[in-house]
């Protein structure tokens, strides 16, 4: 089968009458983690929802392996191979941890997350708390985990660093590097210009809901970024 | 107008048209049918459902009955009282209204389920209390109005108290007070942040329909001779709902529609169909599903063009702002709030010393929509000050907030969708403006200010008054809400990302009004901002706030060169 | 307010000349005059409602008699159309229904078979223009002009019956048990005065809230721990069935006699056989009633519907004596004038499913039965002939 | 001890557990979906004829279970899918809807089996001795059934996938959609769920009542505010509504008078509207 890619061209859109994002284009492909940057407020976390299908495409298309997917529900673009860890409320706070693992899987054995509990024992100690117990880096962590133990092609993780200690930030980078090799795409929206300079493949910087920089780390060098992080 | 006399002549002919049978259903169906515009009102503009309503009815049909029989003699002194059993009815439902309005956490269902229970302890007090009620088999011999010896004489009097109560309920509508119903029914914490005590406005939405359904009930008891139990019960509270919901809550017809509708079918099919109940059924619910908006619903367009006839009278000129209105320093002193665990305001000072326009940025859950949520009085906080200029403000709600000349435009735009331009606009002359009586004077719906003048000159759409808030651009919503919030003359004014979402050339626009504003205003105006192109071109002093506190204060340029915020923005490796 | 039967003024004859041009346009609203000959009986039965349960069985009975009457010459040689009425609803309904039946139909005679609240409302509505006449259980005491009842009064019910059981089953102590409204505290009422005539005394009187979804665990457990000698239920439909079931399943029914004021064949049917032992009814009508009439209104009934044909009981046998009182009373009267009917109304005499009766006070002397519950069927084991009504209205 | 108060405080455990479980299907449509199915009695009322039939024709009495299930089942797919799921975020229309579906409901079972009341036999007939008095046995079976129903509910919401997938739902639908849970779907089976519960409360309580098209109207009163009183949403709110509603009304039945508990139970409700309008467990 061709290498899998998420494909969206021209993409706009928003809430309601809100148009949050314009004509933003860019691809995820096998093996590779786009980055998008900007400061917040920009309409990155609006792309994903786009890209995942919580917000309707005002115009432009989304293309999962060259089919276009926009008008599929987000439970939809699950089965068809993409895994989405949302910035906010990234974690069921109701469940315990362990649930909030396992939710979907037939055998509720944690086997295929010990690999993940080496490198953050925390998860595997509050296994039994419920998942609101956890700080905000914690829960980020909890979703990174189950997202990418998901193992789908297509992997969308909106601010995975957010309120992450650098250490952890680290194991996160080991994990998506782990993965990528194995043929995964990524989407990642960062604030954190550092941790994005260490897993990035391709960038998307962002400014007002539009594309202001795209292009790969040779090709963009971080003053330029910073010009549009900077307040 | 036209309407209204039309609706009157059917209401003579009908009768003689009909006969006499007919004569005496309206006749009964007149007074359901008072009641059934009182729920229409609760329901279909104020937003909140009574499932109880027949309570009101009832109680005024028992004292009626009670006094009837008592002045059996000299039935003149009934006749004068029967205001006074309507008036019982409406008190009754207002503090009714009151007690649960004002509760926290009251939401729809409650309020319903309250008044459904009520109804049904009516039920019961009315069955159990022989004595007084008669029981079971009802308070009977209750002698008729004097001089109404003849069918027809009574449902004229029927019919002339149901056009009494549409009359009432036309001119509520029309008035300030039946836009404020409907603009809370659209959107209730908008309408607290203009300064309106939308529990008052809701518990009087409930006094008047429990006025009207007194109405009907005062004359069911002299027109019926007797008062049984059921008029108090859960049967009859379903009925009028279903009428309501049948005919069209919303629309000031609509209930009385439902109630002859269903009420004559219901009595046509009853004796001959033997699974009538079945159709009604299926008729209820196709309603429902197809036609939420009932039958009147279906008829609109068709008002809607006797409605377009009117022509614009000339606006008025609204009172100069009564209230203090000097600019006033906002500070804010180690102000904490906190949601369960999470501090979201954490000992947060912020002191707006002068007039001017200041900017506040921060990264996400940095507090900054929190802060204003403080200010307004939408969030309580554990411990601090908030001081507008010499007045506390901290711990008063919203709308006494808004009342010392705190003006707020939420990020989202925040408007009433379904009510006119014009009435938007109205709504914030009247919040600062409007005494209480005033709101029952539909002349102030023509209420204009100079500043309005200027702000329709600048943006035209603004005055292009019957075309509905919903229609506009997401660009000019904002220039509306915006555009609200100015016209209560506010001495702070906060704005929560004006520009979220605007192409540039609405950014432009929106930032020349604000910059207008400052002006005109001449208070502090502050602003939460992301777009650092606008904070540069806008802001005198950037304030940034990270957790929940102050980060760094000074002008734009001494904040991009200030290390502690690139770490925030840029994130690092600590 | 009276409706102007004679003498129309002004408005009613241009609302009937308006009506008349209406007529074309609006065909479903206005009925087309009745055929003068015809008497009408304007019939108010339960067709909606829980009550519409006794519907079908009123309706049949009512449609025997108008049929028997009919092949007979029907009434001063005029055919009975019979106009069944809903009086399951709401009272207003009612009334409404009765001044159509009055304006539109011109009605001869109104029969009556619902509950007290509607009656009244009836009453005041009617005014005595029409002759009105009651027939199911109630509480007595109704003496409204130009109004006749036929029913089953307390005293009647409870006299024989309560005296019987305190004599022959010794049953001293006696818990009175009802729901809350006018009827079961009439009977209560006077049952009081019998037990006090026979050297008993009440054990406690309660009542449960009318319309309300009732249940019993309570107060059966209270019954037995006052262990009375016998229970007078004024329970009616759903509660009935549901204390004696209680009853019956707390195991009371070995011990304490149970005497219920309402209970016919449907509601013995929903207590259930394994409910019903030790349980007593008393009435004026069983299906199953022993006197030769009631056999032979059974037969024909049946031969008229057929053995699908709705259960016989009381409430709907009544129905049959209705119509034939109306008979009996316009007959004599010479027509439906009110007063004529008033002074005609004492001493007339008519068959009712049970047997012939006769007219005192407005009110029926009548045969009454008492019956023990054998599984879903009543076996009557005491007839009291000639009962008097205890209640005498003057003309 | 005395017989009396013994037997009454049983009577006050029966009348908590039955309504627990009579309230169960209504608290979980309510609860998780935010839908007020005013014809929750008329399902009990199915509950209780399919148990008149099995019994009428001579089966054992259990089987009315399955049968019911497959009924409500069936019905409440429908019912959610023809006029509750276009009516979501818009309860007092799913409210008139519901009455219009109680309505038809009941003239359904009264075109089928009329308007007498049936009589369904008790299953398990008899008494035991307990502390020095005699209490049906079939009653305290029902104590110990309405019990295990609410228990095991409990634990399947608690434990199992289905169970956790509801919580997850309700708790983030957000992300519930992200992982692949079709939201629809998952509230369609929540509604068929309640409307189940229901017809087993029919079943159960079918022996002691007459069964009658109109039967459903007793129950859903007090099962709403049972409910509503305890609080939406937890079970644990839904058994502290029952022990307020049923308890109070059953200790004062036993004390004073039925009338008195009736006017307690409203009284009480409208308190607890009031005062406490989240309930005695409010919902985080």
């Amino acid at each position: 089968m061709s290498a899998p890619r998420l494909v969206f061209e021209n993409a706009t859109g928003g809430y309601g009458s809100t148009t949050i994002v314009r004509d933003l284009s860019g691809a995820a492909t096998s093996g590779e983690v786009l980055c998008v940057l900007g400061r917040n407020g920009v309409g990155k976390s609006t792309l994903m929802k786009l890209l995942f299908g919580y917000l309707p495409c005002l115009s432009g298309r989304v293309l999962l392996d060259d089919k276009p997917i926009h008008g599929l529900d987000p439970s939809a673009r699950h089965r068809l191979g993409m895994t989405y860890c949302p910035q906010e409320r990234p974690v069921f706070d109701e469940l315990p941890v362990r649930d909030n693992l396992t939710l979907m899987r037939a055998n509720r054995r944690l086997a295929p997350f010990r690999r993940y509990f080496d490198r953050f024992p925390i998860l595997e100690r509050r296994l039994t708390q419920h998942a609101g117990t956890l700080s905000g880096g914690e829960k980020k962590i909890l979703s990174f985990v189950r997202g990418l133990a998901e193992d789908q092609p297509i992997v969308l993780l909106d601010e995975p660093s957010e309120g992450v200690q650098w250490e952890n930030i680290l194991h996160m980078e080991a994990f998506i590097a782990e993965k990528k090799a194995a043929g995964t795409a990524f989407v990642v929206v960062e604030q954190n210009l550092s941790f994005a300079e260490r897993i990035a493949d391709r960038y998307l910087v962002m400014d007002q809901g539009r594309a202001m920089l795209e292009g790969t780390p040779a090709t963009i060098d971080r003053s330029q970024i910073l010009a549009h992080l900077h307040v | 107008m036209r309407a209204a006399s039309l609706v009157v002549l059917v209401a003579i002919v009908l009768p003689l048209v009909l006969g006499q049978f007919w004569a005496y259903q309206l006749g009964l169906y007149a007074l359901y049918a008072a009641a059934a515009v009182g729920l229409g009102l609760c329901w279909g503009h104020a937003g909140f459902l009574p499932l109880g309503q027949a309570l009101f009815f009832g109680l005024a049909a028992y004292l009626s009955g009670l006094t009837f029989i008592a002045f059996a003699n000299v039935p003149i002194v009934a006749v004068l009282l029967m205001p006074l059993f309507a008036s019982v009815s409406a008190l009754l439902a207002y503090a009714i209204g009151l007690l649960v309005f004002r509760r926290p956490g009251e939401s729809g269902a409650y309020f319903s389920m309250i008044t459904l229970a009520l109804s049904l302890l009516g039920f019961q007090i009315a069955t159990s209390w022989n004595s007084v009620t008669g029981g079971f088999n009802g308070l009977k011999g209750i002698p008729g109005i004097p001089g109404l010896d003849d069918i027809s004489d009574v449902y004229y009097v029927s019919a002339a108290a149901l056009l009494a109560v549409l009359a009432l309920a036309g001119w509520l509508f029309n008035a300030p007070i039946g836009v404020l119903w409907r603009a809370l029914a659209q959107n209730e914490r908008r309408l607290q942040l203009f300064g309106f005590d939308t529990n008052k406005l809701k518990s009087v939405a409930f006094g008047v329909s429990g006025l009207m359904a007194g109405i009907g009930g005062a004359i069911y008891a002299p027109q019926q001779g007797i008062v049984t139990p059921q008029v108090v019960g859960f049967g009859l509270s379903a009925d009028l709902v279903i009428w309501a919901a049948v005919g069209g809550r919303g629309s000031l017809l609509g209930p009385v529609v439902g109630t002859l509708l269903v009420g004559s079918l219901t009595a046509q099919l009853r004796d001959s169909v033997p699974f009538w109940e079945v159709l009604m059924a299926v008729f209820f619910i196709v309603i429902v599903l197809v036609f939420p908006r009932g039958v009147a619903g279906i008829a609109e367009p068709l008002l809607r063009k006797i409605e377009r006839r009117k022509r614009t009278k000339p606006s008025i000129a609204a009172p100069a702002n009564p209230a203090e209105r000097s600019p006033a320093r906002l500070a804010l002193q180690g102000v904490s709030v906190r949601v369960g665990e999470v501090t979201i305001l954490d000992q947060l000072s912020v002191d707006f010393d002068q007039a001017g326009i200041f900017c506040v940025i921060g990264p996400n859950g940095a507090g900054k929509t929190s802060m204003f949520n403080a200010v307004s009085g939408e969030l309580a906080a554990v411990s601090g000050q908030i001081g507008l200029g010499g007045a506390e403000v901290m711990g008063l709600a919203p709308n006494r907030v808004s009342g010392l000349g705190v003006a707020r435009k939420l990020q989202i735009p925040s408007v009433f969708p379904d009510l006119a331009i014009a009435d938007n606009l109205a709504i914030a002359l009247w919040s600062s403006r409007a005494l209480r009586l005033q709101l029952l004077n539909p002349r102030l719906r023509r209420w204009k200010s100079p500043m309005l003048d200027e702000l329709q000159s600048r943006y035209p759409f603004l005055a292009s008054g019957a075309r509905k808030a919903a229609e506009l651009s997401h660009g000019e919503q904002q220039i509306l809400e915006l555009a609200m919030a100015l016209l209560t003359e506010p001495r702070v004014l906060l704005l929560d990302e004006p520009c979220a979402g605007l192409s540039p050339e609405e950014t432009a626009a929106v930032m020349d009004l604000v910059r207008w504003a400052a002006q005109r205003l001449g208070g502090a105006i502050i602003i939460i901002e992301h777009d650092m192109t606008l904070v540069k071109e806008l802001a005198e002093i950037v304030y940034v706030l990270h957790n929940g506190a102050l980060l760094a204060k000074g002008s734009v340029a001494a904040i991009q060169a200030d290390p502690k915020v690139r770490a925030v923005y840029v994130g690092g490796e600590k | 307010m009276t409706i102007q039967k004679q003498g129309p003024t002004r408005r009613t004859l241009l609302g009937a000349a308006a009506a008349g041009a209406a007529l074309g346009t609006l065909p479903g609203l206005i009925r087309p005059a009745a055929a003068a000959n015809e008497f009408k009986i304007g019939l108010f039965i339960a067709l909606s409602g829980p009550a519409s349960l006794f519907g079908p069985t009123q309706k049949a009975c009512a449609e025997l008699a108008t049929e028997e009457i009919n092949k007979n010459g029907g009434i001063l040689g005029r055919q009975i159309k019979l106009i069944p009425t809903d009086a399951g609803g709401p009272p207003a309904e009612s009334t409404k229904s009765a001044i159509r039946l009055m304006l539109d139909e011109n009605v001869d005679v109104f029969v009556g078979s619902h509950d007290s609240a509607t009656r009244e409302a009836l009453v005041a509505t009617i005014k005595g223009t029409v002759p009105y006449i009651y027939t199911p259980v109630y509480e007595g005491s109704e003496c409204a002009f130009n109004t006749y009842v036929i029913a089953d009064t307390p005293e009647q019910q409870i006299r024989p019956s309560l005296t019987w059981m305190m004599k022959e089953r010794n049953a001293k102590g006696i818990y009175l048990i009802g729901d809350d409204y006018v009827w079961p505290r009439k009977c209560n009422e006077q049952a009081r005065q019998y037990i006090a005539e026979n050297g008993g005394k009440v054990v406690a009187e309660e009542y449960v809230p009318f319309g309300a979804p009732n249940k019993f665990e309570e107060i059966v457990t209270r019954i037995k721990s006052a262990k009375p000698d016998a229970v007078l239920i004024t329970l009616v439909g759903a509660d009935n069935v549901n204390f004696n079931r209680t009853f019956a399943g707390f195991g009371l029914d070995k011990d304490i006699a149970r005497l219920s004021l309402l209970l016919e064949e449907n509601t013995l049917l929903g207590i259930g056989p394994e409910s019903s032992g030790n349980l007593f009814s008393s009435m004026s009508y069983f299906a199953n009633a022993p006197s030769e009439a009631a056999k032979k209104f059974k037969a024909d009934y049946v031969a008229k519907f057929g053995d699908k044909a709705p259960q016989l009981g009381l409430i709907g046998a009544d129905c049959y004596g209705g119509v034939y009182c109306a008979k009996a009373l316009v007959t004599k009267a010479g027509g439906t004038d009110a007063k004529k009917c008033m002074a005609a109304s004492e001493g007339i005499t008519f068959p009712t499913a049970a047997g012939t009766v006769a007219m005192r006070g407005r009110h029926v002397d009548k045969t009454m039965f008492l019956a023990t519950c054998k599984g879903t069927e009543f076996d009557i084991i005491k007839t009291f002939t000639d009962v008097k009504s205890g209640d005498e209205c003057k003309a | 001890m005395d017989p009396l108060i013994v037997t009454q405080a049983i009577n006050v455990l029966y009348a908590v557990s039955t309504l627990a479980v009579l309230a169960l299907g209504l608290a979980v449509i309510f609860g998780l979906l935010g839908v007020l199915n005013i014809a929750h009695g008329e399902f009990i009322m199915i509950g209780a004829y399919c148990a008149y039939l099995i019994q009428s024709w001579h089966w054992p009495y259990l089987v009315a279970v399955p049968l019911t299930l497959a009924i409500c089942g069936v019905l409440g797919w429908l019912v959610e899918w023809i006029m509750i799921r276009p009516l979501y975020r818009r309860p007092f229309d799913t409210l008139v809807a519901t009455w219009g579906l109680s309505l038809l409901l009941r003239k359904g079972a009264e075109a089928m089996f009329g308007l007498g009341y049936r009589s369904v036999a008790i299953p398990i007939p008899g008494r035991v001795d307990l502390l020095g008095t005699e209490y049906p046995i079939y009653r305290l079976v029902l104590i110990a059934i309405s019990l295990a129903v609410v228990a095991g509910l409990v634990i399947w919401y608690g434990k199992s996938r289905t169970g956790s997938r509801i919580r997850a739902m309700v708790s983030n639908p957000e992300l519930a959609q992200a992982q692949g849970i079709s939201v629809r779907r998952l509230a369609a089976g929540t509604f068929i769920v309640g409307t189940c519960l229901a017809g087993l409360g029919g079943v159960m309580v079918a022996p002691l009542v007459p069964v009658q098209p109109f039967m459903g109207l007793d129950y859903v009163l007090r099962a709403f505010f049972a409910l509503i009183v305890g609080g939406l949403g937890s079970v644990s709110g839904l058994l502290s509504g029952a022990a307020v509603i049923g308890g109070f009304d059953s200790v004062i039945s036993a004390a004073t008078s039925a009338t008195n508990g009736y006017f307690a139970v409203l009284v009480l409700a409208i308190l607890f509207l009031w005062l406490r309008p989240r309930g005695i467990v409010a919902r985080s």
